[in-house]
């Protein structure tokens, strides 16, 4: 089996699924599906599907890790043996080691954490089908669901990866593109104040394509931003697409 | 320090039974509604999202080729796991050996009720006897936890496993075809608190039960795998009871399956 | 290697051992032959050969599994690598993790253990060299070693197997029997009240059948539980074979 | 007990770094020095000792045979594992979850650092597509912990893998060959305390960070990974800035390790 | 909270030590009473109970077709375990690095006894170099424990071996035939306590002993192997003087194995 | 492949790398190269380059492992991956944990370690090159970091191996003499003293080689600790190759 180098990007500027280099696969989000979480958060985004639970502020078992002055945040994303073409062997690897690592840290940054000392916020991304881009979307949902369990924040944070493929910079790679493309650039921010909790990037770009790929993520950002406020509206307001133009742009504060 | 809830909690649902009730108004021999999704994973050749009321489980079938059992030559393979995850309750903890404990025990309950019955036709799954046959990951994952984690289980992977396409020709193994189904074995577990039984307990009913009995029957009212756990005693009575009920509810609930 | 399903029942309700239908295997048991545990017992059983030893009420290590009212009951059934045809691997398989738990949970049920709380009740059942039915041979043997640690009991516990060959029900079926018979149904009771602490099936049987199958496993309880009196009253009263007539039946509690 | 000494340390790093200067004397843009040490372990085919301030890595690479990844058939392989030996920080515990987590993301990093530069010419070291093909073992020990093992690592690593000879004869596989490389990837991390941005941190440094930045950069000045970690925040003019600067620096960098 | 009993029990052992005599009776270079039960798991090809005083181990021997080791191609493959079970001794806990770091030793020690005296001729047991050879899994349970368990394993293997019929045609590998052997080591471990060297140490002594020497010994009064443990130290005259009661001893202990 | 037995002396006596029978292999040994280790020394020895970490006294976590009355020592000794020829798999193996052990019972028998009651001395012992003999260059130069460590011992511990190749007692094997040598015979000792805190053997010798053997690893020993002590000098002293004439022998108290 030798992967031969397909085009990705035909004479029309059109991707494989016909979107153009800006554009986003499709996104949906639903807050608080489950019961037992203390806050949830299904979402769909292209072909990933990706459940999250958030259980806490809780005491910490493990009295080592305990801070004395503020919670931890304990993120584990988990790829289900069946989310990928050639079944995943059970137990964390270490990309799912890696990606758990990050998205701990891009959280704890958000989080208003000093209410709990000596707590633990955990944070369960539970990865149901995966089709490139799901730290992005695993943070994204994982936003919601901490939103879902009134836990402080100083914004909402969206995630979206820019990449480039076939030469050129575009937004929101899917599994293909992923695959055989030159690079890829997953970004996390809060798009209310522009600050960056995640930051990754492997390929090759140069730094024009850098600013260029950056800003298409920031942009996608905003629109997640809408989604994800959608979500929640639809959930505590019983509203539909809008949320209320009143409410504090993306505070999710206790 | 001893715990005074589950005791309280105790006292309100033996009076309940007493009466023939339960904490959520049903009856003591009703099984909960549920709800089937169907392939909704893309990367699984099979896949259902059971809701049995609380209680959710997502369930994969993934289809591959591996080397038979040294004592099942010419058998296909069917593994099945099932993951009590942390996203599911708050007591769930996987890397603790009670919560390991209790896993195993469930998907060895759910697998045995699944090949004891036939319901997959292993030996049409051999493509050279001793070499290589088709195996099947049934892998089971809770979500959401309210009790009754065995029903939830069989049931998620009766509806994933249906209607799979076997994709023989993405190894040059000759056509697709439909995995070979026999049997539709329906489990049914009771719980028994003080002197009550009672179907399909949830969480809390769990929690305060003495001893819990699983029975698994076919179409033909037949028994193919029976399980009691809990440190409570059961009499022989509870356990013709429970088979009787479990037969008549079970095909109830195989109808409803179908239908999906 | 293709497994020719042999005849087990000839014409003259033989089976291939010579039993009737309703016979047991020999059985041999064996109470306190080892030094340092708090109770023990060996028990022969067809080719079973099984070893049980028994530590405790001691203090539980693990604080969070300590219960403030009662001891808890910790099997650990383990077959030695060399107890089968196929060497078995090291370390706890899922099979023996399953047969630890519900053997734990059978033996809770029966030992009276309201009198030390917070402590464990350790039961190594060791499998030295298995031809079927070792969870009913391991849980019987177990019972007379908790017994000889002097913990108190509401009844000895006595356990055997049924199941079906060549569409008849038999009592304890013996290695190829199990191998290629059509079901098996492990039962753990208290003879003298009938409670049942272990219940476990699988093949196929009908609702008839299995009422036969019951009845059959009930009655050979009733027979080991004997053996099971001789053995301790061997070691208790240096008896022969028969224990004292005006000795509690089966009771053992201190 | 909430420590205070790493909030005094951290006004103090502050104070210092309002004028530019930093604990030890160097400024905020301003790499330790480091010294290679090169072939020092004759089981491997490939070895580096680095020391970049008071951080030591010892490197080696090993050089076998192995089945390609499935979707890479006719590439060889790289893997690449970063260990933090409880002999270099008496806070590294091998087997304590935050430890392994640690090493766990520098080792990734490394390797897509070294893997996306293409540095290795991996399409070179297929012997038989899809059955056999070379493959390096990449491993780095920290032997002393004073920051910076991120680019301490990818230094070592650049050091140990010049000039490695694939020793095929040993293989019956033809005559040994030089390991083909392409692109030097330079990696450089910066930290930020505070509003300032701090090139090579220390472990005291390190400590008391905000946020790190990672940025791997090619000879022609092109990104080849990245790599945000801790739990502050960075503004994308943190982040150009650090861009420019690895540029230029990664230069200079990379011209002291040719010349070893 | 210090132990005080240990010390007790030390003045008590030096003061017997002094006139020659131990707390059972026994003289400080007397081995216990052993007894052997063979071939009693139906299920190994070799197998041996061995009762030393109040310790007992039960030995399996399997014997099965496997890859030779690279530095030995035409050698068949000896593989040693000891299991300090739980059920042996209430401070044994299997999954405890002290546990775990004790049985490692044991069997280490074991395995060389047997495999430097050359006991298994492995060089006759290759059946293709390089590809495949017989394998003899040696496995040793610890069941009750009174002290040294290093002697006692090494009897129970010694009679575990013997008399073995390797299935060559169970594997269609012509006709089964008997495992050549060759000499037949005895290992023999002293302890010392104070001043005192003893032989055969009982649990009690173990307990309390300083330091720990093992010496094996083959027919001809060759050294096989050797082994000190514990964190007291010996001098010269203590090794010698225990290699020259080994081989005496040895003598008589391997002619009692042999009667059986 | 098959291994040929090669002759390992020549007519004159001369060993493969021109040795006689009584000659060490070159030894060097630094003391204190680390920074962060409360004691650190490496040594290379023949092919051997083993670095040597000394960690304490400090509080011991584990506290099941506190001994109320002194210090304990826990040595770990680890091979790197890339020490040996063939790639070492990671994780500890059973030699590795063999040795440890041995070492740390070896080291705990030297270290005056009743005044850090409920602590523990932590020494690793890294083998970045491994060419036979490691266990006794690792205690050689273990004994170098914790004397750099300032903890007390009752003397410096040397080692080293003698063995048997072609039939001839020699001193200190090298890696092909020991893979095809008759015996090998690790000996640790307090020169000072004479105490055997060290002693394993395998292989076939007759008890006067041993006696032959054990006392050419003893004279070894001799030397070995006077470069331990050079060792210490060059670092403490800024001396040359020759310690201070009145410094107790061998004796690092505090």
């Amino acid at each position: 089996m030798k992967l031969v180098k397909e085009k990705l990007i035909d004479g029309d500027g059109k991707r494989r699924d016909g979107r153009t280099f800006d554009m986003l696969r499709p996104i949906k989000i639903d807050a608080g599906p489950l019961k037992n979480a203390d806050g949830s958060a299904y979402i769909e985004w292209g072909n990933n599907k990706i459940m999250v639970g958030v259980y806490g502020p809780r005491e910490l078992q493990q009295k080592h890790l305990q801070e004395p002055d503020r919670a931890i945040v304990q993120v584990q994303y988990t790829m289900a043996s069946f989310s990928v073409e050639d079944r995943k062997k059970p137990g964390q690897g270490r990309r799912e080691n890696e990606i758990s690592k990050i998205l701990s840290e891009a959280l704890e940054g958000v989080i208003i954490s000093d209410q709990y000392p000596r707590t633990a916020i955990n944070v369960f991304i539970e990865v149901l089908e995966a089709g490139a881009g799901t730290r992005c979307a695993g943070l994204t949902a994982a936003s919601v669901a901490l939103a879902d369990a009134g836990i402080p924040m100083r914004g909402l944070v969206a995630s979206c990866a820019a990449g480039k493929i076939d030469g050129q910079v575009v937004l929101d790679l899917d599994k293909l593109e992923d695959n055989i493309g030159d690079a890829d650039l997953p970004v996390g921010i809060i798009p209310t104040t522009g600050e960056i909790v995640l930051l990754q990037m492997d390929g090759h770009l140069s730094d024009l394509e850098f600013e260029k790929a950056f800003g298409l993520a920031r942009d996608a950002c905003m629109k997640i931003h809408e989604l994800q406020r959608e979500a929640l509206s639809r959930k505590y307001f019983n509203e539909g697409e809008s949320p209320k133009e009143d409410e504090p742009d993306g505070e999710v504060t206790s | 320090m001893k715990d005074i809830v589950p005791e309280l909690k105790i006292e309100q649902i033996k009076k309940l039974a007493l009466d023939g009730e339960r904490l959520d108004g049903r009856s003591l021999d009703q099984f909960r509604e549920f709800t089937i999704e169907k392939d909704i994973i893309g990367t699984a050749e099979g896949s259902a999202r059971l809701k049995l009321g609380g209680t959710e489980v997502l369930v994969g079938v993934k289809i591959g080729l591996g080397k038979p059992y040294s004592n099942k030559p010419d058998h296909g393979m069917l593994a099945t796991s099932v993951e009590l995850k942390s996203i599911a309750h708050h007591t769930f903890e996987p890397f603790q050996a009670t919560t390991k404990a209790k896993a195993i025990e469930i998907s060895r309950v759910v697998d045995r009720g699944i090949r004891e019955s036939g319901m997959i036709d292993l030996e049409k799954l051999c493509m050279e006897p001793g070499k290589k046959v088709w195996m099947a990951n049934l892998d089971i994952m809770v979500l959401d936890f309210d009790g009754n984690i065995f029903d939830a289980s069989t049931l998620g992977a009766l509806a994933a496993l249906k209607d799979i396409i076997v994709p023989a020709s993405n190894f040059d193994l000759g056509e697709d075809f439909q995995l070979p189904l026999g049997e539709m074995p329906v489990s049914t577990t009771f719980v028994k608190i003080g002197d009550h039984i009672m179907l399909d307990p949830t969480a809390t009913e769990e929690a305060v039960a003495d001893a819990r009995l699983t029975v698994t029957t076919d179409t033909l009212g037949n028994l193919r795998a029976m399980q009691k756990g809990l440190s409570g005693v059961l009499y022989y009575e509870d356990v013709t009871k429970a088979i009787k009920d479990s037969i008549s509810i079970g095909n109830m609930i195989r109808e409803t399956v179908r239908g999906n």
